[in-house]
C-alpha cells in the first residue's frame, strides 16, 4: 500500500505513530468513489448472490411456515410452560433489537462526536438496524396467545370503550420499538436521498449505451424509481444547508432514542419483581450489551462484504480496528455488569436474589451461563493485542462469538430467572422445541434476504459522506484545489 | 320439586345447532337450553353491513313440561347421596338447566358441606364418553332398551349366583330377602369389593363377640395412635375423620389445647404426613407393634421375637406412656390393611385405656352374610348362570380367582363401560346407571338412611341394580317394580316428600351397643418378616380401586404425596432402592410369587426399608380413552396407563405379600409430576412452630422471613382505593385465610375447584411439560432433620427427566416431615400481575378481587411471569375444543376442516363428536369456558360472589339491605368442600365475620411478605405438638431449623438452641 | 433528453397530502359507525315464525310484561313464553285465525316455536335481568319502546360502551320500582336526575360497578 | 429558441467554486445556487445564507408529541375509564414518561424530515437542470454555479463575463421552464 503522495499541510509535523490513517486509501479521486460504490448496484450481481438469496429465502419461508403452524395451533407448540412462560421468542426479540442498536449508534452518536470514520460504515449499519428491528418486531407479534386481538395493544377507540394500560412495560415496548423503527427508517432514507440521485444521474448518463429495447425499458424504469425516491435531489447548496441541519437534528434525536429503546426493552424485565430481573443495573447493562452485539453484527457483515466488493480502500482496516475498540469497551462494561449483579445480590442479603444468581452459574442451566461468560467477557479481551485488532478474519471469528454470547446472555436472563423463583414448588425446567429453534433460524434467513436486496439495489456506502471527508473535498486543502484559486483568500 | 324421573323433559334443539349423539341407538332425553356458554366468541370485528348469524330462542313446549317451579337460568339443588363401600356420602347436587354439574355435602345430615375428592369427581363419571350406551345380547345391539333387558331377565331360571358390589342399601336388602324367599336354593348372593373394609367389623366381632362396627370420634381424642390406619386418606369415611381430627389441630389462643397423632406405618400416607411422631416400620412388623403396646399397658399379649428393632421399641414405649397418661381421652385405630388380630388388639388397648364409649362407640350392624368372590369362584360349578350387578372380577378379582370363568358363566351383566376387562360377548350387557341418574337409598356410616335421588333421566336409558333385582323379586305374573317404587316401598318414615327434600330420615341411625366387654383377650399376632422385600398394596388417592381410572379429573389431580399424575409407581425407600439397584423413574419388574408386573420406580421419602408400595387402580384394559391415555409421540414400548397391581395380588383379602423381588429393566419411564422439587430451600414460605414454642412466643411468624427486617414506611404513592374512594366498595372487600395446621392435603379442594370452574384436563405429556391447568395446587414440601438446604444437591445442579434427580439420593429424605400448603391466586392489593398487563385484561375490581377478564386477554403471559407465586395458568392449547391426545396435530394447517368448522359454527369442536357433546354438559354455565391463548386463575369463585350479591339485591328491591355477610352462605368451592374447614373466606368489611376472626389469629402471615404485594389470602402457621419424652422429639419443626441454617444461622435466637433429642 | 417526470408531478405531493387526510377521516368515521354495534345491531328486525305484535298486546291491551316473560325478575334469562301462555286467551280470541296456526299446532304437539333471537350479549358477558328489573331499571332502558313496536326491533346498541354509560351514572336511568314495567313512564316535570335520581341510588344503595367482574367471569 | 432558464458554470474543485460563489454573492444576485456532489464546508457563508430553520419544525413536532403522549395516557387511564391496576396511581408522570418520551422523539423526527422537505420545497421531480446533459455529473465529481435568468441582476453578457472571470471549465445556458 503506497505511502500517500501528500498530506494536507496541517499533519506534516505530527510524529509517525500519531499520523491518522487516511479514510480513503491511495488518495482516490471523487469519481473513483462514485464508480466503486454505485458500480455494485448497476452491474449484475456475482453468482454467489443468487445462491445466498435463494438459501435465505427458503429459510425465511420455513420460518413463516412455522409461524403459521404456531398461530393455527397455539403457543403450546413452543417449549413454554408454567413457570417459564417466556422462552426463545422473547430472547430472540431482545437479541435482534440489541443487534439493531449499533446502526443507530454509528450513524447518530458517532456523527455527533464528529467521528469521520463512520462515513463508510454508517449506511450498512443503519440498514442492518432496520432489518434487525423487522426481525425483532415479528417475535412480540407471534408470541402472544391470540394474535388476532393484538391490535388491542394500540390505543385505538373500540366499541368496548376500553383502553390499553400504560403502566405496562409491554405497552412502552410497542411505542419504543415502533418509534425506533420509524426514526431509523427516516434517518436511513434521508441519508439515501443524495445517493439515489447519484444512481439516477448515472442511469441517465449511460442510458445511451443500452442496445436492446429491453435494456432501454429497464433503464427507464430504474430511472423512474430511483428518481421518484430521490425526491428530485439536485445537490443544491441551499438544500444541503437544510439537509445537514435536519441530519444533525435527527442524529440528535436518535441518540437519546437508542438509549431509551433498549432501556425500555430492559424495563420488560427490570419492572417485574422476579429475583434476577428486578435490578436497576438493567438499563445501562442492556444498552451496553446492545451496542456490543450490534458492533459484532456490523463486523460480521462488513468484513466479508468489503472483500467481496473490494471496498477495502473505503472500509479500511482502521475502521475495523476502531470498531474492535468499541467492542472491547462495551464487552468490558457487560463483563463488569455481570460481576456487579453478583456482588449486589450477595451484598443485598436477599436470599432469593442470591439463590437466583448462584442457580445461574451452577443450576440446571450452568452451561448457558458459562458460554455467555466466555463469549462476552473473555473473547473481546483478545482485542488488547494489535494483531488481533487488525486481522479481519480473526475479527470476523470474534464477532461471531460476540453474538453467540449475547444471545445466551438474554437466554440466561429470561429462562434462569423464570424457571426458579420464589416458591420451590413452582420450579420447572424449560427446553425449546423444534418450532422454537427453526423459527429463530428462519429469521436469519429473513435478515439476509433483506440485506442482500439492500446490497443489490441500494448503494451500501454513503457516497456523498465519504467524498465529504476526503482531502479532495476540503476547499482549503491542495487536493481541494486551494492552489488553483488565483490569490485565493483563506 | 317432584321426582325428576317422571318429568318428561322435552328434547330441545340448541340454537347453536348442537348435534345429536352420533350413535343412532342412543336416546338423549335431557334439557339443554341456550346459555351453556360452550365457546368464547373470539372474533371482535364484523364485516360491514352483515349481521351476526340468525339465532333462535326456543321456549318450552308447554309450561308443565318444565315442572312447576323450574326457572331457566336459576340453578336448583336436590338432596341425594353417593353410595360408598361401607356407607354413603349425603350430597346436595346442583342442577344447571336440568343436568347435574356440581355436588356438595348435605350439611343437614353430615353436619358439614364437605366431601372427599371422589364425590367431587363422581360428577364427571356421569358424562364419561366411554360409558356403555347400548343394551347388547351376544355382542349384538338389542333394540328395545330396558324393556327387552327385563324380558331377558325374566327368562333366567335355575340356580343363579348374584355377584354384587358392597352396598348398605335397605331397599337392596329387602329385595334380596324377597328373592331368597321366592327362589330359595336357586339364588346365592356374593359381594365383592377390591378393598375389603369388612375387617373393622370382623375385628370388633372377634374382640367383643357381638356383631358391632367401631365408630371413631377423633374429635374427642387428645392422643391418637394410628396403626397403619390412613384415616385421612384411603380409609372409608375419610371426610368425617379429617374433619374431626382437624378440630383438634386448630389453635386460636396461646392456651388452647391441641391433639397429638402418633403414626406407625410402612408407606408414607397422608395420615403419616400429618403425624406429630411417625415411626417407619415394615407392614408385617405392625402387628408386633400393636402387641408391644398392649403388653406395655399390662395386657398379657406375647410379642413375636426380633420383629421390632430396639429404637422402634423405645418409640413404642414412649407412645404407650403417652396413651396411658391420656386414658379415656385417647384412641388407637387400626387400618384396613392390617389383619383382624391387630384390630382385636386395638379394641383391647382402647378398652384397657377406658376409651370405649368415649372416643370410640360401637353400632349394632347386621353381620355380612354374603359370600366373597373367592367363595363364588370355588362353588361356580353349582350354578347355571351368574348375574353380575356391577363387579369387574377379571380386573380386580386377584390372581387366586379365575375371573374369566365367572364371565363365561355370566348371562346378564350391568356394565359401566362399553368394553372393560370383564366384558363377555355372551349374554346380555346392560348399561349401569350412575348414582346421579338412579333411584336407590343407603345408610351413612352412623346408619342414617339417605335417599339416592336421580337428577336427570338416565342418559343412555341405563338400569340400576334395584331394577334388576326387582325382576327376580317380582311375583309370577306381576310386572317388576321400578326403582322409584322399590325405594318408596322400603321407606318407613312419615313424609316421603320431606325425606326426599331433606335427603335423610331423621334418627334412623344404627343402634349403639353399650357395655361391651372384651370376649377373648388372648390374641396371637402373625410373625414379622425381617429380611427380604414385602409388597404393600394400597388404594390410590386419585383413582381409588380403579373405578375412577377413566375419570379425567382423577387421573390428572396430582397424588397428594408423590405429586405424580396419570400413573402409579413402585414406591421404595432410598436405601432399598440402592440395595436393589433401582433407578428413580425407571421401569422395574416386580415378582410376587410367580406373578410379575412392570412398573416405574419412585424413591419415596419416609418409606419403611424393605417394603415396596404397589398402588391399585391402574393398568386398565378395554376401550377406556382416559385410563389408557396415549399422548402424541408416546414410544410404543412404554406401557400405557401405569401397571396393574392386581396382577400380582392374590385376592382382595391380600394387602401385604411376602417373598417379593424387584429388579430394574433399565428402560426409562416418563413420569409426569406437577412438583419436582421437594425441599423448601430454607425459605419461610410455610412457617411452623411447636405448640410449646407458640405458647412461649405467639407472634413467631413475624420474626421469620425478610418481612421481619423490612421497615415499612408505607408506599410512596396512594393506593387507587384511597386516591379515588368511589373505586373501592364500602360494602364488600373479600379475603381468605387458610389454616395450615388444619389442612391435611387431601386434594378434595383441587377437584372441587376443577368441577366448579370448568378447568380442562391437559393430558399426561402436557403435565410433564408443566402445563397442568389446576387453579389451586397443594405444594407439598419435605423437610429433613439437621438438613442444611444450602449443602444439599437440590440446591446446586440437578435436573433430568423426573426433575430433580439428586434429591432422591440424599439421607435427609429418609425420615422427613411433610408440610402441605394449598396455593392459589393470593389476590394481592398491589398485584404485580396487573401492572404489567398491557391490555387491562387483569385488573382489580372494587371489592378487592384480582379479576381475570378472559375475553380481553391477548396472552402476552407477562402476568404469569411477574406473579411471585406462579399461580396463573395459560391455555397453551385449546384444551376444551381440541382432542388432548392430538394437540399438536389438530391445527388448521394440517387439518383444514378445523378452519371451516370455526367459520361455520363457533360451537363445533374438533374432538370426537360423542366426547364433545357429553363433556360440554359437565360445564358450569356461570363460568366462561376459556379458549386457547387466554390466561386464567383462581377468581375466589367470582360467579358465586356475583350470584349471591344478585340474589340479595333482587330480594332487597328498593331497600338497601344489599351487603353480603357470612349468613348469606357465600362459600367458595374449596372452602365448601374442605373437611378440615381449613379455608375461610368472607367479607373483611363485616366485623365478626369468620375470615376476620381467622386473620386476627396471631399465627396469621403472608407467604412472601417483603414484596409489599399485600395478599388477601393469608395463611395461619402450622403447629406441631411433639411429646418431649419421645426418642424422635424435636424442639423446633425441621423447616424452622432449615430456615435458620439457610439464613446463616442468625434469627431471633441465634444463641444456639441445642438439640437434646437423639436421632 | 427530457425529464422522466412531467411538470404536473411537482404539484402532486400537495394533492396527495390533502387527499390522504380527507380519505383517512372518511374511513375512520365509516368504521366508527358501520363497524360497531350502533349499526350492526340496531335496527335488526327479523321475521318471526308468528307475527306477534307487542304493540297490540302490551301497547293497546296493556298486558304486563311479566305475564309472558314471567321469569324476568327471577333469573338472569328473561324467558319466552310457550304456546300454552298464548292459548290461555287464544282458545277463545281469534280461535281459528290462520295467523295463529303455528301457535295452535305448537300447543297441541308440545313442539316449541323457534322464535328468532334479537337481543343477545356475547357468551362471555353475564347480563342478569333479575338484578336490573328488581332495582328500578325498566325494560325500556335497553329494549326501547317495545309497547310501540309491531315487530320487535333491536333499538339500543347494547355494546359495552352502552352498558358502561348507565353503570357510570345510574341516576339517569333509575326510576321508582313500581314504574319499571310501565314503559310509557316519563320522569315528571320536577324530576331532576341529580336530585331524585341520585336520591333513589343512595336510598337503594345502588353500586353499579364499572369494574369487569360485574359482567365478565 | 425557447426561453432559457438559467446560465450554468461548471467547476472541478470545491475551492474554485467557493471562490466563484463569493464573487456571485458579491455581485448581489439572489436567484442563484451552487450545486455540488457533497455539502462543501463554508459554502453557506460564501453564499451569505443564514441559519437553517428546520429546528422549529423539530421543536414543535417534539412538543406536540410530548403533550399528546401525556394527555392520551391521562385521558385513557384516569379520565375516561379509571381502572384500579396493581395498586399503582391512576396517572403518574413516572409511568407515563416512557411513552411520551418516545412520542416526542417520533414527532420530532417527523418534524425534522418534513421540515427539510418543506423548506427545500422537495419533492420536485421536474426541474430544467434534471434534463441538462452536463449537469448529470453534479452527483459525481463536478461543481456548478447556476444563475437564473429572471434574477433582476441577470444580464446576458455581464453574468457570462462574471462567470468567465472564475475558474469555470465550461459555461452554458440551461433551457426549459421552471
Amino acid at each position: 500500500m503506497s505511502e500517500p503522495a501528500a498530506h494536507s499541510q496541517v499533519e506534516t509535523s505530527t510524529p509517525k505513530e500519531l499520523v491518522r490513517e487516511p479514510l480513503v486509501l491511495n488518495n482516490r479521486p471523487l469519481g473513483w468513489i462514485t464508480n466503486q460504490v454505485a458500480g455494485i448496484v448497476e452491474g449484475d450481481m456475482p453468482k454467489w448472490w443468487n445462491i445466498a438469496f435463494g438459501v435465505s429465502f427458503l429459510l425465511m419461508l420455513m420460518s413463516f411456515g412455522y409461524i403459521g403452524y404456531l398461530i393455527t395451533t397455539g403457543v403450546g407448540v413452543w417449549g413454554l410452560n408454567h413457570p417459564v412462560a417466556w422462552g426463545w421468542a422473547i430472547v430472540n426479540f431482545v437479541f435482534w433489537i440489541g443487534i439493531g442498536h449499533a446502526g443507530t449508534l454509528i450513524s447518530a452518536i458517532l456523527f455527533l462526536l464528529r467521528q469521520k470514520w463512520r462515513t463508510s460504515v454508517n449506511r450498512t449499519a443503519e440498514a442492518m438496524t432496520i432489518f434487525a428491528v423487522i426481525c425483532a418486531g415479528i417475535f412480540p407479534g407471534i408470541h402472544v396467545g391470540r394474535i388476532w386481538l393484538a391490535w388491542w395493544l394500540f390505543p385505538l377507540p373500540n366499541a368496548n370503550a376500553i383502553w390499553p394500560q400504560f403502566r405496562s412495560p409491554l405497552l412502552w415496548d410497542v411505542f419504543a420499538v415502533s418509534t425506533y423503527f420509524t426514526v431509523s427508517l427516516l434517518f436511513w432514507y434521508m441519508g439515501l436521498i443524495p445517493d439515489l440521485a447519484t444512481i439516477r444521474d448515472r442511469l441517465r448518463k449511460n442510458a445511451g449505451q443500452c442496445k436492446t429495447g429491453l435494456d432501454k425499458m429497464i433503464n427507464k424504469l430504474k430511472q423512474f424509481l430511483y428518481g421518484l425516491f430521490s425526491m428530485g435531489w439536485i445537490g443544491s447548496n441551499r438544500h444541503w444547508r437544510n439537509y445537514e441541519k435536519a441530519y444533525l437534528l435527527l442524529a440528535g434525536l436518535s441518540t437519546p432514542l437508542v438509549l431509551s429503546v433498549h432501556s425500555i426493552v430492559s424495563f420488560d424485565f427490570a419492572v417485574s419483581q422476579l429475583p434476577g430481573w428486578h435490578t436497576t443495573i438493567f438499563p445501562p447493562y442492556f444498552v451496553a450489551g446492545a451496542v456490543f452485539s450490534g458492533f459484532g453484527m456490523v463486523l460480521t457483515l462488513m468484513i466479508p462484504m468489503r472483500t467481496i466488493f473490494n471496498l477495502e480502500e473505503i472500509i479500511t482496516v482502521r475502521h475495523l480496528e476502531l470498531m474492535c475498540k468499541v467492542i472491547m469497551a462495551t464487552g468490558t462494561i457487560v463483563g463488569y455488569a455481570y460481576g456487579m449483579e453478583f456482588f449486589i445480590a450477595w451484598y443485598g442479603g436477599n436470599p432469593y436474589e442470591l439463590y437466583a444468581f448462584k442457580n445461574r452459574a451452577f443450576g440446571p442451566y450452568w452451561w448457558s451461563y458459562w458460554i455467555m461468560i466466555s463469549c462476552n467477557v473473555i473473547s473481546p479481551q483478545l482485542f488488547w493485542f494489535k494483531w488481533c485488532r487488525t486481522s479481519p478474519w480473526f475479527i470476523f471469528v470474534v464477532s461471531i462469538f460476540v453474538n453467540i454470547g449475547m444471545w445466551f446472555e438474554r437466554f440466561v436472563i429470561v429462562v434462569t430467572s423464570l424457571h426458579r423463583d420464589y416458591l420451590p414448588a413452582s420450579w420447572g425446567y424449560y427446553s425449546p422445541t423444534q418450532v422454537d429453534i427453526l423459527t429463530f433460524v428462519g429469521t436469519f434467513g429473513l435478515f439476509m434476504v433483506l440485506f442482500l436486496l439492500f446490497i443489490r439495489y441500494l448503494p451500501s456506502i454513503t457516497i456523498f459522506e465519504v467524498k465529504a471527508v476526503t482531502p479532495q473535498a476540503d476547499p482549503h486543502s491542495v487536493e481541494g484545489g486551494a492552489d488553483r484559486v488565483k490569490g485565493g483568500d483563506h | 320439586m317432584g321426582d325428576a324421573e317422571n318429568a318428561d323433559w322435552n328434547e330441545r334443539e340448541f340454537p347453536e345447532g348442537a348435534q345429536e349423539l352420533s350413535d343412532d341407538f342412543s336416546r338423549r332425553d335431557f334439557l339443554k337450553l341456550m346459555g351453556a356458554s360452550a365457546g368464547l366468541a373470539g372474533a371482535g370485528m364484523l364485516g360491514v353491513g352483515c349481521r351476526r348469524p340468525e339465532e333462535h330462542i326456543v321456549p318450552f313446549g308447554s309450561e308443565q313440561v318444565a315442572g312447576q317451579d323450574y326457572v331457566h337460568g336459576v340453578p336448583m339443588q336436590f338432596a341425594t347421596a353417593m353410595p360408598t363401600r361401607t356407607g354413603a356420602t349425603p350430597l346436595l347436587a346442583v342442577s344447571n338447566e336440568g343436568r347435574p354439574t356440581k355436588v356438595e355435602g348435605n350439611a343437614k345430615v353430615a353436619g358439614r358441606s364437605a366431601t372427599d375428592s371422589f364425590a367431587q369427581a363422581s360428577v364427571l363419571n356421569l358424562y364419561d364418553p366411554d360409558r356403555a350406551r347400548v343394551y347388547t345380547k351376544n355382542d349384538k345391539a338389542m333394540p328395545g332398551g330396558k324393556a327387552s333387558a327385563i324380558d331377558q331377565l325374566k327368562k333366567i331360571s335355575g340356580k343363579t349366583a348374584f355377584l354384587m358390589p358392597a352396598s348398605t342399601s335397605p331397599s337392596r336388602a329387602a329385595l334380596i330377602g324377597k328373592i331368597q324367599e321366592k327362589m330359595g336354593e336357586n339364588a346365592a348372593f356374593y359381594v365383592h369389593e377390591a378393598a375389603d373394609f369388612g375387617v373393622h367389623a370382623r375385628g370388633a366381632q372377634a374382640a367383643f363377640g357381638e356383631a358391632v362396627t367401631p365408630y371413631w370420634k377423633l374429635d374427642q381424642a387428645e392422643v391418637i395412635l394410628s396403626l397403619d390406619c390412613d384415616f385421612i386418606g384411603t380409609e372409608e369415611g375419610s371426610a368425617r375423620f379429617a374433619a374431626d381430627f382437624a378440630k383438634g389441630r386448630k389453635v386460636a389462643k396461646q392456651n388452647d389445647g391441641m391433639n397429638r397423632l402418633y403414626s406407625v406405618e410402612a408407606l408414607l400416607t397422608q395420615t403419616g404426613a400429618n403425624a406429630d411422631h411417625r415411626l417407619r416400620a415394615r407392614a408385617t412388623a405392625i402387628p408386633a407393634a400393636a402387641a408391644f403396646i398392649a403388653k406395655a399397658l399390662g395386657k398379657a399379649i406375647s410379642v413375636p421375637a426380633n420383629a421390632l428393632s430396639e429404637a422402634q421399641e423405645k418409640w413404642l414405649a414412649g407412645a404407650a406412656e403417652d396413651l396411658k397418661a391420656h386414658a379415656g381421652k385417647s384412641l388407637v385405630v387400626a387400618g384396613y390393611r392390617q389383619p383382624e388380630s391387630v384390630h382385636q388388639l386395638a379394641h383391647i388397648i382402647n378398652d384397657a385405656l377406658g376409651n370405649n364409649g368415649k372416643t370410640v362407640t360401637f353400632h349394632k350392624t347386621p353381620a355380612n352374610e354374603f359370600g366373597s368372590l373367592a367363595d363364588l369362584a370355588s362353588d361356580l360349578g353349582k350354578f347355571d348362570q351368574v348375574v353380575n350387578l356391577g363387579c369387574n372380577p377379571v380386573y380386580d378379582g386377584g390372581t387366586d380367582v379365575d375371573g374369566k370363568a365367572i364371565t363365561e358363566k355370566t348371562t346378564f351383566r350391568l356394565t359401566d363401560y362399553a368394553e372393560d376387562e370383564s366384558h363377555s360377548v355372551k349374554g346380555v350387557n346392560a348399561p349401569r346407571a350412575h348414582y346421579l341418574e338412579s333411584w336407590s337409598d343407603a345408610r351413612t356410616d352412623d346408619g342414617t338412611i339417605v335417599p339416592v335421588q336421580p337428577l336427570i333421566a338416565p342418559l343412555f336409558g341405563a338400569m340400576t341394580e334395584l331394577e334388576v333385582l326387582a325382576v327376580f323379586a317380582a311375583g309370577e305374573n306381576t310386572s317388576p317394580r321400578t326403582g322409584h317404587e322399590v325405594v318408596q316401598s322400603t321407606f318407613t318414615g312419615d313424609s316421603w316428600e320431606r325425606y326426599l327434600h331433606d335427603g335423610f330420615l331423621k334418627d334412623s341411625g344404627y343402634e349403639e351397643a353399650t357395655e361391651l366387654t372384651i370376649a377373648n383377650a388372648d390374641v396371637t399376632v402373625p410373625p414379622a418378616q425381617a429380611e427380604g422385600l414385602e409388597a404393600v398394596f394400597t388404594l390410590d388417592y386419585s383413582v381409588g380401586d380403579g373405578s375412577y381410572a377413566n375419570n379425567g379429573w382423577c387421573q390428572e389431580v396430582p397424588d397428594p404425596i408423590t405429586k405424580i399424575t396419570w400413573d402409579n409407581v413402585l414406591s421404595v425407600s432410598r436405601q432399598t432402592a440402592q440395595a436393589a439397584g433401582l433407578e428413580n423413574g425407571q421401569l422395574a419388574k416386580v415378582k410376587v410369587g410367580e406373578d410379575e408386573v412392570e412398573g416405574a420406580v419412585w424413591v419415596q421419602p419416609g418409606q419403611a426399608e424393605g417394603t415396596v408400595g404397589l398402588t391399585l387402580g391402574y393398568g386398565r384394559a378395554g376401550k377406556l380413552r382416559i385410563a389408557n391415555f396415549k399422548y402424541e409421540g408416546q414410544a410404543e414400548d412404554i406401557p400405557v396407563g401405569g401397571y396393574n397391581a392386581y396382577a400380582v395380588r392374590g385376592s382382595s383379602a391380600v394387602n401385604v405379600a411376602q417373598n417379593v423381588s424387584v429388579e430394574s429393566t433399565g428402560k426409562a419411564y416418563p413420569l409426569s409430576s406437577t412438583q419436582e422439587h421437594w425441599s423448601m430451600e430454607g425459605r419461610p414460605i410455610v412457617r411452623e412452630a411447636t405448640l410449646k414454642e407458640f405458647r412461649k412466643d405467639a407472634d413467631f411468624v413475624d420474626h421469620m422471613g425478610l418481612g421481619a427486617h423490612a421497615r415499612n414506611e408505607g408506599p410512596i404513592y396512594q393506593h387507587p382505593y384511597k386516591e379515588r374512594p368511589r373505586l373501592a366498595s364500602d360494602m364488600h372487600q373479600w379475603g381468605m385465610s387458610i389454616d395450615l395446621s388444619a389442612c391435611t392435603g387431601c386434594n378434595a379442594c383441587v377437584i372441587a375447584c376443577q368441577s366448579e370452574n370448568n378447568i380442562p384436563i391437559v393430558g399426561k405429556d402436557q403435565v410433564a411439560k408443566g402445563r397442568e391447568m389446576h387453579w389451586l395446587r397443594i405444594d407439598r414440601y419435605y423437610t429433613g432433620r439437621d438438613h442444611d438446604p444450602r449443602a444439599s444437591a437440590g440446591f446446586i445442579k440437578d435436573e433430568g427427566q423426573n426433575g430433580d434427580d439428586e434429591q432422591h439420593t440424599e439421607e435427609w429424605i429418609d425420615d422427613p416431615q411433610v408440610v402441605n400448603q394449598p396455593m392459589a391466586c393470593q389476590h394481592c392489593e398491589n398485584a404485580p400481575c396487573e401492572s404489567v398487563c398491557p391490555v387491562n385484561a387483569t385488573v382489580h375490581d372494587e371489592e378487592g378481587l384480582n379479576v381475570m377478564v378472559y375475553n380481553r386477554c391477548v396472552g402476552t403471559r407477562y402476568c404469569s411471569n411477574n406473579c411471585a407465586w406462579k399461580v396463573r395458568r395459560f391455555n397453551f392449547f385449546d384444551y376444551n375444543k381440541r382432542p388432548i391426545n392430538d394437540l399438536y396435530g389438530s391445527t388448521a394447517m394440517l387439518k383444514p376442516s378445523i378452519l371451516t368448522d370455526w367459520i361455520t359454527s363457533r360451537e363445533k369442536s374438533n374432538r370426537p363428536e360423542d366426547e364433545w357433546d357429553l363433556v360440554k354438559l359437565a360445564k358450569n354455565p356461570d363460568v366462561s369456558v376459556r379458549m386457547r391463548g387466554v390466561m386464567e386463575k383462581c377468581t375466589y369463585c367470582v360467579q358465586r360472589i356475583e350470584s349471591t350479591k344478585i340474589i340479595k339485591k333482587a330480594a332487597a328491591g328498593m331497600s338497601d339491605d344489599v351487603q353480603v355477610v357470612d349468613s348469606d352462605g357465600l362459600k367458595t368451592a374449596c372452602q365448601q368442600v374442605c373437611a378440615a374447614e381449613a379455608i375461610s373466606f368472607g367479607n373483611l368489611l363485616e366485623d365478626g365475620s369468620e375470615v376476620n376472626r381467622e386473620k386476627a389469629n396471631p399465627r396469621n402471615y403472608e407467604t412472601i411478605d417483603f414484596l409489599d404485594n399485600r395478599t388477601r389470602t393469608t395463611y395461619l402457621a402450622k403447629l406441631r405438638n411433639p411429646n418431649e419424652q419421645m426418642p424422635d422429639a424435636y424442639k423446633k419443626p425441621f423447616s424452622t431449623k432449615e430456615y435458620k441454617a439457610a439464613s446463616g444461622g442468625h434469627g431471633d435466637d441465634a444463641h444456639g438452641d441445642h438439640e437434646e433429642g437423639s436421632h | 433528453m427530457s425529464n422522466i417526470f412531467p411538470k404536473w408531478t411537482n404539484r402532486l405531493p400537495l394533492i396527495l397530502l390533502v387527499g390522504g387526510l380527507v380519505a383517512g377521516a372518511c374511513v375512520v368515521a365509516g368504521v366508527t359507525y358501520y363497524f360497531t354495534p350502533k349499526y350492526t345491531r340496531v335496527g335488526y328486525e327479523p321475521i318471526q315464525p308468528v307475527a306477534f305484535s307487542h304493540e297490540v298486546h302490551s301497547g293497546q291491551m296493556g298486558i304486563d310484561c311479566r305475564y309472558c316473560h314471567n321469569d324476568v325478575d327471577k333469573s338472569w334469562f328473561s324467558n319466552i313464553p310457550s304456546a300454552e301462555t298464548c292459548m290461555k286467551c287464544h282458545t277463545q280470541v281469534l280461535a281459528d285465525d290462520p295467523r295463529l296456526a303455528p301457535i295452535r299446532e305448537s300447543f297441541e304437539k308440545n313442539k316449541p316455536l323457534p322464535w328468532v333471537q334479537i337481543h343477545k350479549t356475547p357468551d362471555y358477558v353475564y347480563f342478569n335481568h333479575a338484578v336490573h328489573v328488581n332495582r328500578g331499571v325498566s325494560c325500556v332502558s335497553c329494549h326501547g319502546k317495545v309497547n310501540e313496536m309491531d315487530v320487535v326491533k333491536h333499538s339500543k346498541s347494547l355494546s359495552m360502551a352502552f352498558c358502561l354509560d348507565c353503570h357510570r351514572n345510574p341516576h339517569e336511568n333509575v326510576r321508582p320500582q313500581d314504574e319499571v314495567f310501565n314503559l310509557n313512564w316519563e320522569p315528571p316535570a320536577e324530576w331532576d336526575s341529580e336530585r331524585e335520581g341520585k336520591g333513589l341510588v343512595d336510598q337503594m344503595k345502588i353500586r353499579s360497578a364499572e369494574s369487569c367482574s360485574s359482567c365478565h367471569r | 429558441m425557447s426561453k432559457s432558464f438559467a446560465i450554468m458554470a461548471e467547476y472541478e474543485t470545491p475551492a474554485e467554486i467557493m471562490d466563484a460563489a463569493k464573487k456571485v454573492h458579491a455581485a448581489g444576485y439572489e436567484k442563484w445556487d451552487v450545486h455540488s456532489p457533497f455539502p462543501i464546508h463554508g459554502m453557506d457563508d460564501a453564499m451569505g445564507l443564514d441559519n437553517a430553520k428546520v429546528g422549529y419544525f423539530t421543536f414543535f413536532g417534539g412538543l406536540i408529541g410530548f403533550t399528546t403522549g401525556m394527555t392520551m395516557q391521562y385521558f385513557m387511564n384516569k379520565f375516561d375509564y379509571a381502572i384500579v391496576v396493581g395498586g399503582k396511581p391512576l396517572f403518574s408522570g413516572f409511568f407515563a414518561f416512557p411513552v411520551s418520551y418516545e412520542l416526542t422523539i417520533l414527532l420530532g423526527a417527523f418534524g425534522s424530515l418534513i421540515g427539510m422537505f418543506v423548506l427545500n420545497r422537495l419533492p420536485r421531480h421536474h426541474h430544467p437542470l434534471l434534463a441538462n446533459e452536463r449537469f448529470a455529473d453534479v452527483t459525481d465529481d463536478k461543481f456548478y454555479v447556476v444563475i437564473e435568468c429572471d434574477d433582476d441582476h441577470y444580464d446576458e453578457q455581464t453574468t457570462r463575463n462574471l462567470l468567465e472571470g472564475t475558474n469555470a471549465v465550461h459555461i452554458e445556458m440551461v433551457e426549459g421552464t421552471e
